[in-house]
This record gives structure tokens, C-alpha cells and sequence, in this order.
């Protein structure tokens, strides 16, 4: 029972780290409609830049739920940064485009490529790590639930959440979601009723990166800081976004939350009677992935919208 | 910035033309290539590589080889045998150099052997491949001992410990699953725990809760830097590090691991390392200069790369003239025991230059005695590392 | 390539030719002067060739039925993996077999993968296909790592032979290899020269055949039908076209002419590993398609050639200690910044489809692709 | 003719490199409609398209009042008082008829809630359906939504591509019945028509577009008369 | 009253040669039915029209017989062959084809080549044939293209055949889309609102020409809002009401109709 719960938190904490990218990228997949490669690269990129304002804000005193409020003064930074870099990027290379969907997304490629130069070459490849404390796992959990939870996972959930819950009310209580909605099905439409896209589509990039950047952050904050993190773990973000049903934030969060899940609760497979090793772990994630799309071809989100 | 300036006097294959001894005037060019591992999956080795190779050409040119100066033609393979193929092929058939430096990963250095160096007049030598696969080759040098030396190093201290039973976590590459699979043969005691895992997971837990959940008295960890700094966190941030006695390879020991670990979550660890004694003056030479101009230790994977330089310029200091089977000839000598110990490029440059034969010469490197064998493998020197109130102290040696 | 289409060509067209055709000089003059080494060359034309097929495979999946295909690196490696299994010296399960024989089975293999694939995610759309087909390249992936004692497992598969290896005349060759006109000897040619060269033979064979094969499916009532499927499914079945063995017939074609590549690159590199599966592959082949022209034979085979160029031309272009920025991420930056400006500069494609799906000679005076 | 509200002088336009509009010109008189009818591919839906800053007049002028609004953007448009249901996707099929609506507001001031509930009186057809998706809407239903949603900014302007395309009779006769409540309300409106009779029965005036000019213009009543014109434009007799 | 009599109350069955036969057809989406316990037979030979109220049914009648919905009850025979559940093109193998309400307009396609899909089992459609016996699709694919072109002659839209299909106003879309169908020659032609949004000099001729197909043996069964031209072609005419068959009847009869007026007509125009 313990053995769950465990590989329950586990997955919460990853899932959580996915959800914030899952998201991001199902908010460009839906607006701009294009399968944006450069997001994984986006998470660096905000990672990388709250490395470095962490680096000046570090010292500042203080913690919330164990992490030093520097970390999320850097945390704002990155997630500016990335904003800033994303709205550029639109500006000087996706709007000029003239091409479908697919030319968009072999030039996200591309835009991949070369975020990945700029902080490798400001970088290099090495692994960097913020300079943060570990503290172990929270006593009470441990004893009570014999759960092994650390402050920083805490932070990491709450802080998602927060996150998510920010961009719930977003798009629920603004029209800003429904004007999102209605540029992603028809911007032609949407400008003939008065919906400025242009300002629209700048807000899904700002807001799209920037939770990137959050979720690039934790990612780094949970394991450590590469050129390489972003990229790495995109595929997993895209099985998501896609699992949840594309264009679908809310989607998204389930879809996140499943991958995160399943990758962390393979072992249990083992448990259960089926010997399936943990190298397999990522193909049973695809597996599952398969077998819901089969009987829920367009995500699990797919018709609710 | 900290980033790997690689000009270190890398020759330019732009202008296609500085390949082979280029002057007959007194400083002839002599460019030898190198793959290495720029980008892609291992690029953080060949960053490091990178600094161990720039250290070497300054340490090499200050004196000079044949009376000329060495340069290096570098290439990146982006760490897949497709890129390391097709740049050994610029390097060899394209710029001819007669002696390739190539590269980090085994099934990468094996390709370029196969496809391209086989069968040409070009030596190769690998600077950080370990797979005992490369031993069927005897044409393919490398720096690095086969992992199987290390292995068995791991299974006799686990056993000497006294631990019983052993939980193995290794990286699904070549590497990985060689090694492991030499300390599941040589380990006396129970396995209760035998895994792959993949390169460049954000998260290691499932790994590690599986771990804890066996009762074994030692952990083995047969995997890279950055995976295993995930995985001693994972293992403290899940309050097991005190669970059973922690073993590991070379690839898992490395400032950064220390520097990324939670103070005193990997004191008892202990680490098998191919090295040169640590006092030995030459590698404290060569980790104050890495230091001072890096800012940071360098690992054994830089101290291969430098051994990789110094001996293919020895090779060309000994060799008769400046071709693949010539070089083939020395090579294997200047690091044989017969000779003169010479512990930097100088020494052994010196009793070249004076009119010392190949086998008068026994280079020991920065990275240990080196010793090439019939099959081009190294004659391992493996040291024993614990770690101590947060820091590597050496405990002792094993003759690989 | 393009000297294998007959019929006038588009002023665009001549333009790309006219290009292909001074680069072809450059490279003629290049080797001529000494200035690049012929067996380089030709490993530059096998690789060039090797992408193309990739491209024309991925391209009857995309280009015609708009499938979005993300397993290419798979149906590759089975390719690879298929040829290397059977003839290599270093095979845990059978080995020595010869590799033209073994070239079918490499065939076979990724076409029953192909269906074991296709049959449940064709009937998925656009990206959802995309995923899936992702997700099950890397089952294939994952299982040729880890079940070594099939596969060999990350160890990868060495001695694989030549291709010609076990040919009559051309696998006793001795090197160097002395060419003699009237008794005296006009040339030699190294070992690596005459497999470099034997290898651009045989590849030249297979994209020419394949090629021709393509021009003549695509151009025909099934392109159509396939074209139509594209962008209506629903369209083409009311007009009673069973859609899903349409795709699957171009799933499979396609995944063979990825499987072809495949069995090329074994025998050109002479080792395989579990990394060729890794799908950074796919992702280039995908930019050959689309930088090609999305649709088009000839643009897959320029595009397949294109990310050659991007990919070596780029190579050249190391360090020259004037930026401020170290060799690989300067490479890096530059495929990335070649991928933004193609795209820029040619939206459709270099060379996108100009023809019609019409069976060429019923239009009468027609040129046919 | 009262005053003109819109005019358009001496346009030119097209798509890409194709030209389709060739030196058209057309008034629209302040509080009145009326009525486009041609051949298919005449140009109509081109004119309307170029009015409302779908696609921008190669040459010559297009006038809301004295202002010139040739080459502005449709949302800028909008708020100037212009509103425009286009002939083909015309509603936003993954946000309820609610939502529909609601994006028909979006620059409107305030009041917003107080029009929509109008409007659900005014199509009780939409009313039944308000929160499902309009995707899922009949052909008529949808071509009614699309109608309502541009009278949601209560336009002083507005422009129609086909109404009653795909209604029935009744619900045709409804919507050309509306057509003129809102007309009468004050609004002047400029309409493409294929059911001339009807679409010219409800009009001032009328224009009849062949090949990307016009043909004939002038009073609605005396086009229907004209023979020449029922021949070649309008067909025997009303088409409900 | 006379007239009133010839109107039957709900469907008309029992028809001696019925190309088309659905029985009981239900669908619901949610809580809404769009058909319901919807019955009716297509007599081979005719041209019979679906008239109906916005929202009626029509469309989703088209799209349970077709095959692109699954019924929630009841049954759809073509030729006498039971095809309920069956998918949609193998429904058109038995011989119907239908025409979609908003066209379908297929990308990087010229017009006529969007026309050239229409034809069932052409031989070029297998891949062996194109090697084996590529005269027989040269010649197939000669003949549909000269009909492709007549066709688009009498649409009045010959000089759009090399024109890319997309780009099309939204009348010349409809004409293609019917084109295509028509291509097709299968026993039955389901056409939904054939000519909404075509110009009505026009559309008269394209009665014209359903007349003559119609005489050359193809059945159709035409969803039309234009009484006008729906008057003038279809005998019998089925009037379908919130899901079901209200009544069935000759068009005068079905015209002047006191339930038909109420729900489809409305008064008397002005
Ligand atoms: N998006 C487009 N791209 C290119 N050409 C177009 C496009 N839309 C329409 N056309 C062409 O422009 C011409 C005029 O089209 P328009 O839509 O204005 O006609 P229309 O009078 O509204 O016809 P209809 O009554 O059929 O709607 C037609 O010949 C058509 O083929
Ligand atoms: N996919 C769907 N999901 C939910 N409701 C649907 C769906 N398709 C149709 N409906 C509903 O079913 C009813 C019948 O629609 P249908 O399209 O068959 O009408 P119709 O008779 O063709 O009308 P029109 O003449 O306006 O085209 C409508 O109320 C419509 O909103
Ligand atoms: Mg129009
Ligand atoms: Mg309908």
C-alpha cells in the first residue's frame, strides 16, 4: 500500500512538470495549429534563464515551502524570458511564414536548433544544477503514510497548481479563452467579428512559453539543468497533449497527468504479476497511449472541448 | 561564458588543403583528425574531451613534434554512428589524415572502424570508448581500459565488503550493458536487482523506489554523470541513500555529482576509477592547469582525451614518416612498459629526439600507464575512491 | 537526379535543374582539381541517395495520402537491422546469409511491421497518427535494445558484409585495384574508392527503379485517389473508395522504400546499432519532404539530397576562432537557421507537385512526372 | 437616392494574381438595401469581401461615409460600425451557438447580454440550441446563426452574402422579414442574393454583377421588370 | 380535397421497385432525436424529392443511409441488399453515391481532377493494372476525362477545369461537388440542396440535365429548399418533419398541403 502511495507522489511530482509543458504546447497546437518542436527547447531556454537570475537574486532570504523566495523571483524571470524569446520568435519568423501547418512545424525545428546553439555555446553541454539545498523527505508523511515527500515536491505540485489554476481562470472568467477558442476555429471569422488575432495569438505565445518555462524550471529543479532537458522530454509532452485531445487545455492536464502516472507506476506492473522490466517502461506508456487513442481517436478530451 | 573554445590550433578543413606534412621548410603542420562527441547524447563528454585535447596541443606545441607542429582536424559525430560515419569520412577521405582520434561511444567508434577505417591506411584510437566489443578489433585503439577491468574491480571490493546479495542499475547503452554484464559474471553473491535505464530521463524514481525495494547490501551503478546526480538525489529526496553500501563505475564519479548531491548524502560511496596514483606529478599538473583555465576538475574521460593527443604525437615523433602504417608501427611502443618511463610529452619527446627508439619510450599518462596491448587495449591501473565527508578519497588500487 | 524525367520543364524547374546541374559541375571541377577526394564524394552520393529513398518512402505516406507517418527511423532500422541480422558475422541468430537474399528479408520484416502498425493507427488522423506512429517506433526501438539475445541488444551487429561480398567477380577484387586499358595500367583505386563506388551502382539501381515505379503509381487513378483521401476522407469513401486499404497500400509501399534505405545503409556503414532507431531520423527526413515540396517524387529526391547538403556542407564550416562560439552549436545554428530560411524562401517547397493526377498520356502532348 | 453611406469607386481586386473586380463602382444610399445578384463567380462575394477588408482593393477607393476604409482590417472595421456575414464559414463550429453569439460582441461597449437575449427571441431556433456546438447545427440553422451573430454589434452597416441559402421557405421568409425590421431600425444594408426575386423584392436598390463589373443597376422594382435582365440573371419566376 | 387524397399520412411503402429502402431509422444526439422512426423507399426510376423544415432530419437521414452514422435503430437496404452498418463506401459499391450540403472542396486538386475521382472502380485504382495493362487505364481514363469536361461545359464552368478547386466562389463549389457526384453514374444519386446558392438561370438548366439522366436510368433522391426547381423535377415528394415522414404525395398535392404550409411553407408569399 505504502509501495503506491510512494509511486503515486512520484508520478504526481513528474506529472505536474508535464502538465506545465502539456499545456503550453496544446495552447500554440490550437492557435497558431501547428506542432510546435521548439517548445521543449523553450523549456530550457526559461530554465537556463532563471539558472542565471538565480544566480543574482539566490541570496535573497526567506523561504516558502522550502525554496528560497530568490528561486521564485529566477522562477519569473525565466518565465519572462522565455516570453519574451517566444513573442520575437513569432514576430521575426513564424508571421512572416506563408505555409500550412506542417512547413510551420519543420520551421519549429529549426527554431529548435538554434535556441539549443545559443545556450549551448553560452553553456556548454554540462550538467548545471541551481543551488538550492535538498532537505529529504518531510518527516510527518514519512511516518505517518510512510511516504517519502520532499518540500521541493511539494513546491513543485503547489506551485503547478497555482499555475494552472491561474490559467483556468484565465480562460474561464475572461473571454480572453473564448477569443483564444474562436481564433484557433476560425481566424478569418474571428476577425470579421471584431476579435484583434494578432493580439490574441502574442497573449497564447506569452502565456503558452511562459508556463514552458515553468515547467522547465521544475524540471531542471527536479533533476538538473542541460541543453539537452527540454528536447528530452518533449516526446512525452507531446503524448500528452495528444492523449488529452488536441486543442484542449484542460485536456492537456489529463493527458499530462496519465503519462506522468504511467511512467512512474511501471514497476507496479512487476507487482501485479507481469514481469515487464522498467527499460519497457516508456514503451508500456506508448502502449496505453495507443490503445486509449484507438478507442478514443481524438484524445480522451477529444469532443468536449 | 565557460563554454569549450575549440580552436586549440584545430586544423580548418574549410581550405581542404593543411592535411599531411604541408612544408618541406623547417615547421612542417603534421593534422591528425579527431571525431568527437560535440552534440547529441554525449556531448558533455566531448566538451570535456575538448579541454583535455586543448591542454594536450599546448603541451605538445611548446615543444614541438618531428620539428614541426601538430594540429588537429576536428569533427562532430552528434553522438550517432550515422554522424560519426560520415565524419571520419570527411576526416579520412576527404582531408587523408592518417591518423583518426575517434571516439566516445563504442557502437559510434565501431562504425567509423568498420566502415570507414578498416582496410585504409589510418589508425585509429578511440579516447573514451570501453566496451569490450572494441577488443575484437586490435586495429582500433583506445585510451580507456575495457569495462570489464572495472568490473570485476567492482565484484572483488563488493565482495571483499561482504555484501551478499547486489542490486545492478545500468545504462541501456553498450557501455552499460557491458560492464554489467562482466560484474554479473564475476560478483559471487545474489543479484536481486538487474536493470536497464535509459540516457537523458527527467526522472529516475521508478528506478530507484524498485532499488529500495529489494534487500540488497549493495547498489551498483554502472551509468553517466547526470543520470546518477538524478538518481543519489532521487535516492536521498526518497530517504533510502542509507540503505545499502553504494559501488559505481568510473562515469559515476565526477565533481559535478559531488557538487549536485546533498552535503554527506554519498559519504561510503565507493568508486572504481582507472587513474594514475593521484599524487603522480603529472596528473596534478594537469588538474591545476584544467582548473585554472576551466574553473573546474577535470574527469578520467579529459585525462583520455589528453593521453589520446600526447600519443598520436609520439607516435609521429617515433614514426619513420608521417602514414597510417608507420604510425601503426610505434604507436603501441611509446606506451609500452619495455622503455624509459616518461610521465609528460616532454620526457618521452626528449628521449625521441635524442635519438631513442619507439620501444625506449613507455609513456605514462595523465589517465594511467596506458600499455597498449596486441588487441590496442590499455593496461588498466584502477584506483579505489570513497567518498569521505563529502569528497573523493583515493582507498587503494587494483591492477587491472 | 532529375536527368531521369523526360518532358519540358516549368520555368521553376529549369531553375532548380539549372542549379542541380552547376553544383553537379562544381563538384565534377572539385574532384577533378583534387580539391575533393572521389571516394569521399561518392560516400557524400550514397548518403545523398540513402535520404532520398527515405524521402520518396515518407512522401507516398504524406505527400500523397497525408499520413503523418513519425516512425520513418523505424521501418529504417528494420530495414538496417532485417539485412544486418541475416548476413552479419556478428548475429546472434543466423548470420552469413547472402545479402541479396537477405535484402528480402529485410523487406519482409518491415512489411509485417508495417501492417502490424498501420492496421490500428491508420484508422487515427493527422496527429493522432503522428503519436501513435511515434510511440510504436519506439516499442521497436525499445525492444530491439533490450532483447539482446535476438538483437545483440546496444552492442549493435559488426561484421556485416558488402553488399557485392559474395558477388562473382566483384567480391574477389584485390585492392589496389589496377585498371588496365590494353595491357597498361591507366589507374588504381583504393579499397574505399571501389566500394564507395560499387555502393552509388547498386543505389543508384534501387532510386532509379524506385523512382520510376513512384511516377507511375502516383500519376494514376490510385494517386488520385490517394490526393483525395488527403484532404476528405469522408469525400473519397462516399464515392465509394475504401479508404483504409488505400492507406495501407501506401503505408506499406512507402515503409518498404524506408526498409530499402535501410538495407543500403547497412551494407554502406557496416554496423548497426539500436541508435539508428532513434528518431532524430525521422525528423530529418520529414525536413528533406517538406523542403523538397511536399508531394512531389522529384522534390523528395531533391529534398533527401538537400538535408545532405545542409547536414555536410555544414561541416565544413568549423571554427574559425573569429566568433564567438564554439564549432558544434555553431553547426547547430546554422541547419537551424538553413530550415528557417528554406522555409521562407520556398513555402511549398523547393520543387512542389505541378502536375496533375491524370494518367500522363490521356492528356495528349502532357508531361508526365 | 439618399445620401450614400458606402461607396465604392473604381475598384479593383482579386486574389493573389487573379483579378476578379475590374473598375467596379457601387453606392449604397444611407437606409437602404440593397440587393447584389449575377451569375456564380460574378463577384459578388468579392465585393463584399473587399468592403470589409477581407482582401484589399487593388485600385480605387471604398468609403464608409467621407472615411475611407479600402485596405483597413475587418476587426478595425467592425468597430466602425460594419458588420458582415460571410457565405461559407460563417459560424465557429467548436463554440456553442452561445459563444457564437458572444464572439459577435466582442467590441461592443456594453449591453451585450440584453442584444444576445434579443436575438434568442427574434430565432427561437437558436434558442433551443444554445449551448451546443455549432457544428452540430443543420444547414439552416447555422446560416441563421451566422446572421444573428453579426447583429449583435447593431450595425450601422451591414453587409449579407446569400441568407437564405439552405433555408426553407418559411424560415426564408423570416429572415428576408428581419432583414427589413433591422432595416428599418436603421440600418443600411448591402445584400448578395441567388434568390433575386425575393432579394430583390425586399430592396431599393439593385445591382446585377456579370464577370467582375456591373451590368445593370437602378431601382429594385424596375430591375425585376426589366426582361432582358429576368432572362439572363433571375429565371422564370420566384424560386419558393 | 381531391388533391388532399393523393397525400399519403407518413411514407409511402411497399413500392414495387424501391432502389433505396430505410425502415425505422432512428439517431440521437444526446437527448435530441434528429430521426426518428424515419421510414422511406426511393422507387427506381424516379426523381423523388426530401422536402422539410431547417432541422428536420434531412441531412441526418442522408448520413444514416449512406453509412456516415450508425442508426441507433432500423435498417437501410440499396438493390434489395440489406447495408445497415456497413461503411460508407461499401454502401457506394451497391450503388448509391451521395453529395455532401457544404461542399467539399479537395486541396492541391484542380477542378477537373477533382471530377476524375468521381468514376467507380476505375481499373487504374489497383497498382497492378498501371503495370500490367496500362492501355486500359489510358483509355478509362480518356473517356472520364472527355465527360469530365462536357460536364463542366453544361455547368457553366468549363474554363475553371485547370483552376485549383479550392479556389472557387461558393456557387461554382456546389456545381463541382454536384459534377462529381454525377461522375460517379451509380443507380442512385443522393443530392442534398444541389442548387442553394446557384444562380436560378442556372439551376434551371441543371434540372434539365437531371431530367436526362434521370431518363437514362439514374434514380435520385434530391434535399432541395428551391420549390421551384424541387416542384418542377421530383414526383413523388416526401416531407420529413422533426425526424419523421409528416407526408408523401405528388409535389402539387404536397404544395397546397395544410400540414405542409404550416410547417415548411408558411403563408402564402407576398
Ligand atoms: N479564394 C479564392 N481564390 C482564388 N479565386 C477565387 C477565390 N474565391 C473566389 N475566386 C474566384 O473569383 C471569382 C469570383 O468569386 P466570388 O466568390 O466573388 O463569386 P460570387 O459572385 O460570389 O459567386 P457565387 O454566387 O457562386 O457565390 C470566381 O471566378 C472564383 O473562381
Ligand atoms: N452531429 C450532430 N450532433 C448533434 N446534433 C446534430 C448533429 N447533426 C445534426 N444534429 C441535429 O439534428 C437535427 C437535424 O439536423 P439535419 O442536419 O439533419 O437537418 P436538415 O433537415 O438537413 O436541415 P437543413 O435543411 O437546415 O439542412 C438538427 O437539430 C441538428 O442540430
Ligand atoms: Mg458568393
Ligand atoms: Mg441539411
Amino acid at each position: 500500500m505504502a509501495q503506491i502511495l510512494q509511486y503515486l507522489a512520484n508520478g504526481l511530482v513528474f506529472s505536474s512538470i508535464i502538465i506545465l509543458g502539456s499545456i503550453g504546447l496544446s495552447l500554440v497546437y490550437s492557435i497558431a495549429d501547428f506542432a510546435n518542436f521548439a517548445h521543449g527547447d523553450t523549456m530550457t531556454l526559461g530554465a537556463y534563464g532563471a539558472f542565471v537570475a538565480f544566480g543574482v537574486f539566490g541570496g535573497l532570504g526567506g523561504t516558502v515551502l522550502g525554496l528560497p523566495i530568490g528561486f521564485f523571483l529566477a522562477l519569473a524571470v525565466g518565465m519572462a524570458l522565455a516570453a519574451i524569446v517566444a513573442v520575437l520568435t513569432h514576430i521575426l519568423v513564424y508571421k512572416p511564414l506563408d505555409t500550412d501547418s506542417i512547413g510551420l512545424l519543420i520551421t519549429s525545428i529549426g527554431v529548435a536548433f538554434v535556441y539549443r546553439a545559443v545556450l549551448q555555446a553560452s553553456f556548454g553541454t554540462d550538467f548545471l544544477q541551481y543551488d538550492i539545498r535538498r532537505s529529504g523527505p518531510i518527516p510527518l508523511l514519512l511516518d505517518t503514510l510512510d511516504v517519502a515527500v520532499t518540500q521541493r515536491d511539494v513546491a513543485i505540485i503547489v506551485s503547478a497548481a497555482v499555475l494552472v489554476a491561474g490559467l483556468h481562470l484565465l480562460l474561464q472568467r475572461t473571454t480572453l479563452g473564448r477569443k483564444m477558442r474562436a481564433t484557433a476555429d476560425n481566424p478569418d471569422l474571428a476577425r470579421v467579428s471584431g476579435i484583434r488575432t494578432d493580439r490574441v495569438i502574442l497573449v497564447m505565445w506569452v502565456v503558452g512559453s511562459a508556463l514552458a518555462a515553468a515547467g522547465g524550471v521544475f524540471l531542471a529543479l527536479y533533476s538538473q539543468l542541460d541543453p539537452r532537458i527540454g528536447f528530452n522530454i518533449l516526446l512525452v509532452v507531446f503524448a500528452a497533449v495528444i492523449l488529452g485531445g488536441i486543442g484542449s487545455v484542460y485536456g492537456a492536464m489529463l493527458g499530462g497527468l496519465l503519462i506522468g502516472m504511467l511512467h512512474e507506476l511501471t514497476p507496479l506492473l512487476s507487482d501485479v504479476g507481469l514481469p515487464i522490466s522498467n527499460a519497457y517502461a516508456p514503451a508500456v506508456a506508448f502502449v496505453i497511449m495507443v490503445a486509449v487513442l484507438l478507442v478514443r481517436p481524438r484524445g480522451i478530451a477529444g469532443d468536449m472541448t | 561564458s565557460g563554454g569549450a573554445p575549440e580552436d586549440g590550433g584545430g586544423g580548418d578543413g574549410g581550405d581542404g588543403e593543411s592535411t599531411d606534412a604541408s612544408t618541406d621548410s623547417g615547421s612542417e603542420t603534421y593534422t591528425i583528425g579527431m571525431v568527437d562527441s560535440l552534440s547529441g547524447s554525449l556531448s558533455a563528454f566531448g566538451q570535456r574531451n575538448q579541454r583535455g585535447k586543448e591542454i594536450a596541443l599546448d603541451d605538445i606545441n611548446s615543444v614541438g613534434v618531428s620539428g614541426g607542429e601538430l594540429a588537429i582536424s576536428q569533427q562532430d559525430d552528434q553522438s550517432t554512428s550515422q554522424g560519426g560515419v560520415s565524419a571520419a569520412q570527411t576526416l579520412v577521405n576527404q582531408e587523408e589524415v592518417p591518423l583518426l582520434i575517434g571516439t566516445v561511444g563504442s557502437g559510434v567508434s565501431t562504425a567509423i572502424h568498420e566502415s570507414v577505417v578498416q582496410n585504409t591506411d589510418v589508425v585509429q584510437i578511440s579516447q573514451n570508448s570501453t566496451s569490450p566489443n572494441l577488443t575484437n578489433f586490435p586495429d582500433l585503439l583506445r585510451m580507456p581500459p575495457a569495462g570489464k577491468a572495472q568490473a570485476e574491480a567492482i565484484s572483488s571490493l563488493l565482495n571483499e565488503d561482504g555484501n551478499e546479495s547486489a542490486a545492478l542499475a545500468w545504462i541501456n547503452n553498450d557501455y552499460g550493458q557491458s560492464v554489467g554484464e562482466a560484474f554479473i559474471e564475476a560478483y559471487d553473491g545474489e543479484i536481486v536487482y538487474n536493470e536497464p535505464h535509459d540516457q537523458g530521463q527527467s526522472s529516475y524514481s521508478s528506478t530507484i523506489s524498485s532499488m529500495s525495494d529489494t534487500d540488497a547490501d549493495a547498489w551498483v551503478f554502472i551509468t553517466y554523470q547526470p543520470e546518477f546526480a538524478t538518481m543519489s538525489q532521487e535516492a536521498f529526496d526518497l530517504g533510502v541513500t542509507d540503505q545499502a553500501a553504494w559501488y559505481g563505475g568510473d562515469s559515476v564519479k565526477g565533481p559535478k555529482v559531488l557538487e549536485s548531491a546533498p552535503e554527506g548524502s554519498l559519504d561510503g560511496m565507493k568508486a572504481v576509477v582507472p587513474s594514475v596514483p593521484q599524487d603522480a606529478e603529472n596528473y596534478q599538473a594537469f588538474v591545476s592547469e584544467f582548473e585554472e583555465r576551466f574553473g573546474e576538475e577535470p574527469t578520467s574521460w579529459s585525462a583520455y582525451a589528453y593521453d589520446a593527443v600526447v600519443v598520436s604525437a609520439l607516435a609521429i615523433e617515433a614514426a619513420d614518416e608521417f602514414t597510417g602504417s608507420a604510425l601503426m608501427e610505434v604507436v603501441r611502443d611509446v606506451t609500452r612498459p619495455e622503455g624509459e618511463e616518461a610521465t609528460t610529452y616532454e620526457e618521452a619527446h626528449e628521449i625521441l629526439a635524442n635519438g631513442g627508439s619507439p620501444s625506449d619510450v613507455d609513456y605514462t599518462g595523465v589517465s594511467g600507464p596506458i600499455d597498449l596491448d596486441e588487441n590496442g587495449d590499455p593496461v588498466g591501473l584502477l584506483q579505489v575512491f570513497e567518498v569521505v565527508d563529502h569528497a573523493y578519497e583515493p582507498a587503494g588500487f587494483i591492477e587491472g | 537526379m532529375s536527368t531521369l524525367d523526360v518532358g519540358a520543364y516549368s520555368p521553376r524547374e529549369k531553375g532548380v535543374v539549372g542549379l542541380l546541374g552547376a553544383l553537379g559541375a562544381l563538384l565534377l571541377i572539385a574532384v577533378v582539381t583534387g580539391f575533393l577526394a572521389p571516394a569521399y564524394l561518392l560516400y557524400l552520393v550514397g548518403l545523398s541517395a540513402m535520404y532520398m529513398l527515405l524521402s520518396m518512402g515518407l512522401n507516398v505516406q504524406w505527400g500523397y495520402g497525408g499520413m503523418i507517418n513519425f516512425s520513418v527511423a523505424a521501418f529504417f532500422g528494420l530495414g538496417a537491422y532485417g539485412t544486418a541480422l541475416l548476413t552479419a558475422s556478428g548475429s546472434p541468430i543466423s548470420g552469413g546469409v547472402s545479402p541479396v537474399i537477405a535484402l528480402f528479408g529485410g523487406l519482409a520484416l518491415a512489411a509485417v511491421l508495417a501492417v502490424i502498425i498501420g492496421y490500428p493507427t491508420l484508422k487515427l488522423r493527422d496527429d493522432y497518427l503522428a503519436i501513435a506512429s511515434l510511440g510504436l517506433a519506439e516499442v521497436v526501438r525499445i525492444f530491439i535494445l533490450n532483447e539482446s539475445q535476438w538483437t545483440a541488444g546496444s552492442a549493435g551487429l559488426t561484421g556485416i558484409p558488402l553488399f557485392f561480398s559474395d558477388w562473382p567477380v566483384l567480391g574477389d577484387l584485390t585492392y589496389p585495384y589496377v585498371f588496365y586499358a590494353g595491357g597498361t595500367p591507366v589507374f588504381n583505386m583504393s579499397q574505399s574508392v571501389v566500394t564507395s563506388f560499387l555502393n552509388v551502382v547498386l543505389v543508384t539501381v534501387i532510386v532509379a527503379a524506385v523512382y520510376l515505379f513512384l511516377r507511375r503509381i502516383h500519376q494514376s487513378p490510385w494517386g488520385r485517389v490517394l490526393r483525395t483521401i488527403r484532404t476528405d476522407e469522408d469525400l473519397a469513401e462516399t464515392l465509394g473508395k475504401n479508404t483504409f486499404a488505400f492507406k495501407m497500400q501506401a503505408f506499406v509501399i512507402g515503409s518498404l522504400i524506408m526498409a530499402l534505405a535501410g538495407v543500403f545503409y547497412s551494407h554502406l556503414v557496416l554496423f548497426v546499432s539500436p541508435q539508428d532507431l532513434q528518431p532524430i531520423t525521422t525528423f530529418y527526413v520529414w525536413v528533406a519532404v517538406i523542403l523538397g515540396g511536399t508531394g512531389s517524387d522529384r522534390g523528395a529526391m531533391l529534398g533527401g539530397f538537400t538535408i545532405v547538403a545542409i547536414q555536410q556542407g555544414t561541416r565544413f564550416m568549423t571554427d574559425t576562432g573569429a566568433l564567438p562560439i564554439g564549432a558544434a552549436p555553431l553547426r547547430l545554428m546554422l541547419v537551424g537557421l538553413l530550415i528557417i530560411f528554406i522555409v521562407r524562401l520556398r513555402p511549398e517547397g523547393i520543387l512542389p507537385p505541378e502536375r496533375e493526377l491524370i494518367w500522363p498520356d490521356s492528356l495528349g502532348g502532357g508531361r508526365d512526372e | 437616392m439618399t445620401d450614400p453611406i458606402l461607396t465604392v469607386d473604381s475598384v479593383d481586386s482579386g486574389y493573389g494574381e487573379v483579378q476578379v473586380l475590374d473598375d467596379l463602382s457601387l453606392t449604397l444610399g444611407e437606409g437602404e438595401i440593397a440587393c447584389l445578384v449575377g451569375p456564380n463567380g460574378a463577384g459578388k462575394s468579392t465585393v463584399l469581401k473587399t468592403v470589409f477588408g477581407m482582401l484589399e482593393p487593388w485600385t480605387g477607393s471604398v468609403r464608409l461615409g467621407d472615411r475611407e476604409i479600402g485596405g483597413m482590417a475587418p476587426e478595425d472595421i467592425v468597430r466602425i460600425g460594419v458588420g458582415y456575414v460571410p457565405q461559407t464559414e460563417n459560424v465557429f463550429g467548436s463554440l456553442t451557438i452561445d459563444e457564437n453569439l458572444r464572439m459577435g460582441g466582442v467590441a461592443r461597449d456594453g449591453g451585450l447580454d440584453e442584444v444576445v437575449a434579443e436575438l434568442y427571441d427574434r430565432f427561437p431556433i437558436l434558442d433551443d440550441k444554445r449551448t451546443a456546438n455549432a457544428k452540430t447545427l443543420s444547414g439552416g440553422q447555422r446560416q441563421v446563426l451566422a446572421f444573428a451573430r453579426a447583429l449583435v454589434m447593431e450595425p450601422d452597416v451591414l453587409l449579407i452574402d446569400e441568407p437564405s441559402a439552405g433555408l426553407a421557405p418559411n424560415t426564408a421568409k423570416e429572415v428576408f422579414d428581419d432583414v427589413e425590421t433591422v432595416n428599418e431600425l436603421g440600418t443600411s444594408i448591402l445584400m448578395v442574393e441567388q434568390n433575386a426575386r425575393e432579394g430583390l423584392g425586399i430592396s431599393d436598390r439593385g445591382f446585377v454583377l456579370d464577370q467582375g463589373t456591373v451590368k445593370f443597376e437602378g431601382e429594385a422594382d424596375s430591375l425585376l421588370d426589366d426582361p432582358e435582365v429576368s432572362r439572363l440573371y433571375l429565371g422564370g419566376e420566384s424560386r419558393r | 380535397m381531391s388533391e388532399q387524397s393523393l397525400v399519403s399520412d407518413g411514407p409511402v411503402l411497399g413500392k414495387t421497385d424501391p432502389v433505396l429502402r430505410a425502415e425505422g431509422l432512428e439517431k440521437r444526439f444526446g437527448g435530441l432525436v434528429a430521426t426518428d422512426d424515419a421510414s422511406i423507399e426511393v422507387e427506381r426510376g424516379t426523381i423523388t424529392g426530401l422536402i422539410g423544415p431547417n432541422g428536420a432530419g434531412k441531412s441526418t437521414l442522408f448520413n444514416l443511409v449512406s453509412g456516415f452514422y450508425e442508426p441507433d435503430a432500423g435498417s437501410v437496404s440499396v438493390n434489395g441488399v440489406n447495408v445497415t452498418g456497413q461503411k460508407p463506401h461499401e454502401i457506394a459499391d451497391q450503388g448509391m453515391i451521395r453529395t455532401f450540403q457544404t461542399p467539399r472542396k479537395p486541396e492541391g486538386m484542380t477542378v477537373r481532377e477533382a471530377l476524375l475521382v468521381g468514376p467507380h472502380n476505375q481499373t487504374g485504382e489497383s497498382i497492378i493494372p498501371l503495370f500490367t495493362s496500362p492501355s486500359t487505364v489510358e483509355q478509362e481514363e480518356r473517356r472520364s476525362l472527355e465527360q469530365a469536361q462536357q460536364m463542366l461545359e453544361r455547368f457553366e464552368i468549363g474554363d475553371l477545369a485547370t483552376q485549383p478547386a479550392t479556389d472557387l466562389s461558393g456557387g461554382q463549389m456546389k456545381l463541382v461537388e454536384l459534377a462529381r457526384g454525377m461522375m460517379a453514374e451509380p443507380d442512385l444519386l443522393l443530392l442534398d440542396e444541389p442548387v442553394a446558392g446557384v444562380n436560378p438561370v442556372l439551376a434551371d438548366k441543371l434540372a434539365g440535365f437531371i431530367e436526362e439522366l434521370n431518363e437514362e436510368g439514374i434514380t435520385f433522391l434530391i434535399i432541395e429548399h428551391d420549390m421551384n426547381f424541387i416542384m418542377r423535377l421530383a414526383d413523388p415528394i416526401i416531407v420529413l418533419n422533426q425526424g419523421s415522414v409528416l407526408v408523401e404525395g405528388p409535389p402539387e398535392a404536397v404544395r397546397s398541403d395544410e400540414r405542409v404550409i404550416d410547417a415548411y411553407l408558411g403563408g402564402p408569399s407576398e
